[in-house]
């Protein structure tokens, strides 16, 4: 096998050659640090300005109410831990849903080991928040909802307009953890009257180690990381001049391509979930059919067990991931794949595959014909197909 | 992540089947955890395992490890077949993950319960044979998380 | 002017051609999430070992004691915070010296906003740590000792094994800041009895946007970064992989050129020394003249102001620094040439300039001949030095 | 950071040096918060400066708005002069980072301090002219870091 197709975008993306290309100057040449005074050091804070800017009009956000941070789990430990510092003289409650990323649940265990109370929103079989338990959520202490834009796992996309305005109207600070959904899905941080905004640029082609909180400008977050004044003295560290470059490339390329991008994607995702339902017989999309990010197809086949499938996918060239990439270390089924109420052997089934711009209808032809070998195979050799079978004899 | 060995027999697993009339079978773990074994034993009247076969549902490490384990009981009588430890697949198969020793586990704990299931059948007692756990409890080292 | 001489590698360093191709291709080809299973994801997970082992083997430390962070400052922070909430119960006492970086000085602010007591451990006019301060300042609380490997700013040494050995006889915990020392000076964990240990990759011709904390394996600390379960569940977000690959390779090459390169420095370091103090008046070497960075200069000029000295250093293409790159955002002058005692007006008209192997003899020559003029005009246009003149007239 | 008229003026700083006997001297800043101003007038019969001198310790911007606002004030009368503010000084170089911006603030207050001392001297008393500080406050911005 040569061909190497790869599904896994959710999980991380490629780097651009043209991101690495911005970059590339900015470590041997250009490789000042932006605080200083000499023109190798100094003119690196109007880099850094200029990307700055390229992401915040992305957003319709303003240039200074972008942060920098290491990575989109950095941004998310951000936004709820130094919120519910800054405001836990107003009250003590966390608005959440069960199907966060663990960035944003962990980061919640923790507060709640602190004193603080979350509520933990369940989904819809979709995979889609209720407005209503939201709302009916709500109390006089409610400092913070977090509720993700889109989900990493299923691609289920939430009514965060909603959730914006009511969260607005509530007078309660609103962050969403947007890692999947921005440069994906148009956003506007007004519009959807989000307070706080969670990204990390690997997921949008560009580099690894770099991510960013938008945080409007008022919210009176304290810093995580303390130390020198970079970040307008809200974030401390030598400023990533490289990955802050690479961050702004991908946004700009990113937001170039998007509508024309997600349109093929689109087609592309509804072609492949069309031919595995006709296809491959005891299966289940999960997530929302339509308010889904552009890129996502996840499916359960019942009495498959997932790694042996994406081992078998790996054989023939295709990487694919099963739930999420950052959960894998584990042996529970994915905590999402529960939420929209999987019993657990499917969620064990569950296939995540993950398109990127560079993905053609052939490759989909591809991995449908070996995937629909492969469920065969395992099925072939699974006690729990035998004893199906025998039932319904 | 897996062991040539380990790769060699995900990719050609032996002795994948059932055997009809088995003189004993056993079905261990559930698919809560992600994992079930049924293993088929088919045994002569000296005592030896004439043949053996397998069904897994379960990952990379359980099929291999129960097609591993099948190849080591096949041909030996029940009482050297009750010293195929989980640590004797393992080994066979150059090792495996730390978090993937509980298929090990699983492989032996599924032999263990087909000889079970053949001792009640035959209504004899195999030295050494306890009544199998039909549930392999998972043993996940765990770090301190905050 | 073009010929740059490039003297601020303390602030950051020139990232490496041999790092910067290390790292490549794990932009676009090995991109893959480490998380992964399939080939170009898995195999990343290998590639980070290696690279965590190169850099723990430089220290004496095991494989698995070596966690990657964005930074020093991260690395700082995480050690701080943790441990104070790890072993609150122990007691809420923590030891530091005045010269720390930001990152540790704010971090430790932070902690007594929230109930911990902190002692800043003066320093003598050289910069040094007085180990019978430490001695009588450990209480039956005190559950942290954090005191920097070498100063930033005066590049002063700190008697860290003798640190290391009461930290170790009191049973309490140390932390050291070695940012700026690993790699310049041989560091063992063992031998030092070092409990933690903060770098950053930038510092050494590595990436900006990487560092590590190390954590002698039973240290209970915390995750700071909570999320999925990279850096065995202690540190959250898609691994960096070409970041780290960078820093493993800068550290493989710092640690093979170190005793060439640092004898060279020395040697140079004193050269440059010897001049200034020889052909520039009322001028006053700052931090310890033996127990020093191999690399570090920083002098203070009376009747001069730093920025103004920088600036007309940089129009002769001189990149220097005056106290703290990390710093200049502010109007006062250093805490660390405060607390060896310079009065302020002396301590405005400081100036830092640090080697690399890169620097030449010819380059300080010209340095010094540059210096001379700037400082000579920048006093001619001073009322401070023209009082001076006519009070000694 | 700086614009090309700050470098100006840093680089080939006008007017510097010293005035023997001057109609007035005003000194101001201190060398605590890394700047001192001082400004020479001559100041002719008609209350017109003649000429006008300064040295400054500080940094680019103090250096460069002393010596843009000593330009700004020669050959002006005293009233006139006193109108030269720091937003006249600031403008007349292209701007100055926020964090510099109590340089200028500096040199307006240098030059009234000047301007008070030759009032002082020559017990005159000039329209609109306070006793200067001779400590200005650093308004910087701060953010809420802690
Ligand atoms: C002693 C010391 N500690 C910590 C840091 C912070 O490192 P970073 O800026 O890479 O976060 C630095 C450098 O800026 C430093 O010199
Ligand atoms: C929804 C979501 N949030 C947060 C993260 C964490 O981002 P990172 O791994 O870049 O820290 C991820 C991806 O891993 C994600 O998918």
């Amino acid at each position: 096998m040569n061909k190497l197709i790869y599904l896994d975008n959710a999980a991380t993306t490629k780097t651009a050659q043209e991101v690495v290309d911005a970059m590339l100057p900015y470590y041997t040449e250009q490789f000042g640090n932006p605080s200083s005074i000499y023109g190798i050091g100094a003119a690196n804070k109007d880099v850094i300005t200029k990307n700055r800017d390229i992401i915040a009009g992305s957003l319709g956000a303003k240039t200074n109410e972008i942060y920098f941070t290491a990575g989109g789990s950095e941004a998310d430990n951000w936004a709820l831990k130094a919120t519910a510092e800054a405001y836990e003289k107003k009250g003590n409650h966390i608005i959440t849903s069960k199907i966060e990323h663990h960035a944003i649940l962990h980061s919640c265990q923790y507060l709640e080991s602190k004193g603080f109370e979350v509520t933990y929103l369940d989904v819809d079989e979709n995979g889609v928040v209720d407005i209503e338990e939201l709302k009916a959520s709500i109390r006089p202490t409610t400092i913070l909802i977090s509720i993700m834009f889109a989900n990493n796992e299923i691609g289920t996309i939430q009514p965060i307009k909603e959730i914006g305005a009511i969260a607005h109207e509530h007078e309660i600070l609103f962050h969403t953890d947007a890692v999947q959904a921005f440069a994906q899905v148009p956003i506007n941080v007004d519009e959807y009257h989000i307070d706080m905004l969670s990204s990390s640029a690997h997921k949008l082609n560009g580099p690894k180690g770099i991510g960013f909180l938008y945080i409007r400008t008022g919210v009176k977050i304290r810093s995580f990381v303390h130390g020198g004044a970079q970040e307008r003295k809200r974030r401390a560290g030598t400023e990533n001049v490289p990955g802050i470059v690479g961050y702004g490339t991908a946004v700009a390329r990113a937001m170039r391509t998007m509508e024309k991008r997600t349109a093929k994607e689109v087609e592309l995702r509804d072609y492949l979930i069309e031919r595995i339902e006709n296809e491959i017989p005891y299966c289940r999309l999960n997530g929302h059919r339509t308010l889904r990010l552009p890129n996502n197809v996840n499916f359960s086949f019942q009495f498959v067990e997932g790694e042996s499938m994406l081992i078998n996918l790996d054989l023939k060239g295709i990487c694919a991931s099963s739930g999420s990439a950052c959960t894998s270390g584990s042996l529970d089924p994915s905590h999402v794949l529960l939420a929209i109420g999987l019993p657990h052997e499917i969620a064990h089934g569950s296939l995540r595959l993950t398109l990127s711009e560079e993905i053609t209808k052939e490759d989909l032809d591809y991995v449908v014909d070996q995937l629909k070998e492969i469920v065969a195979l395992i099925r072939s050799m699974s006690p729990l197909y035998e004893d199906f079978l025998k039932k319904n004899k | 992540m897996y062991t040539e060995k380990v790769m060699d027999h995900f990719q050609h697993p032996r002795n994948v089947g059932e055997i009809e009339n088995a003189s004993g079978v056993g079905t261990v773990g559930n698919a809560k955890c992600g994992d079930i074994m049924r293993i088929y034993l088919d045994i002569d009247e000296n005592q030896v395992i004439r043949d053996c076969k397998f069904k897994t549902f379960g990952c990379g490490a359980a099929i291999a490890t129960s097609s591993m384990a099948t190849e080591l009981v096949k041909g030996k009588n029940i009482q050297d077949a009750l010293e195929v430890t989980n640590k004797a697949v393992m080994e066979a198969l150059d090792g495996l993950p730390p978090v993937k020793v509980h298929c090990s586990l699983l492989a032996e704990e599924a032999i263990h319960a087909a000889l079970w299931d053949y001792a009640e059948k035959h209504d004899i007692k195999i030295e050494g044979l306890e009544k199998p756990k039909n549930d392999i409890s998972e043993d996940e080292e765990d770090e301190d998380e905050y």
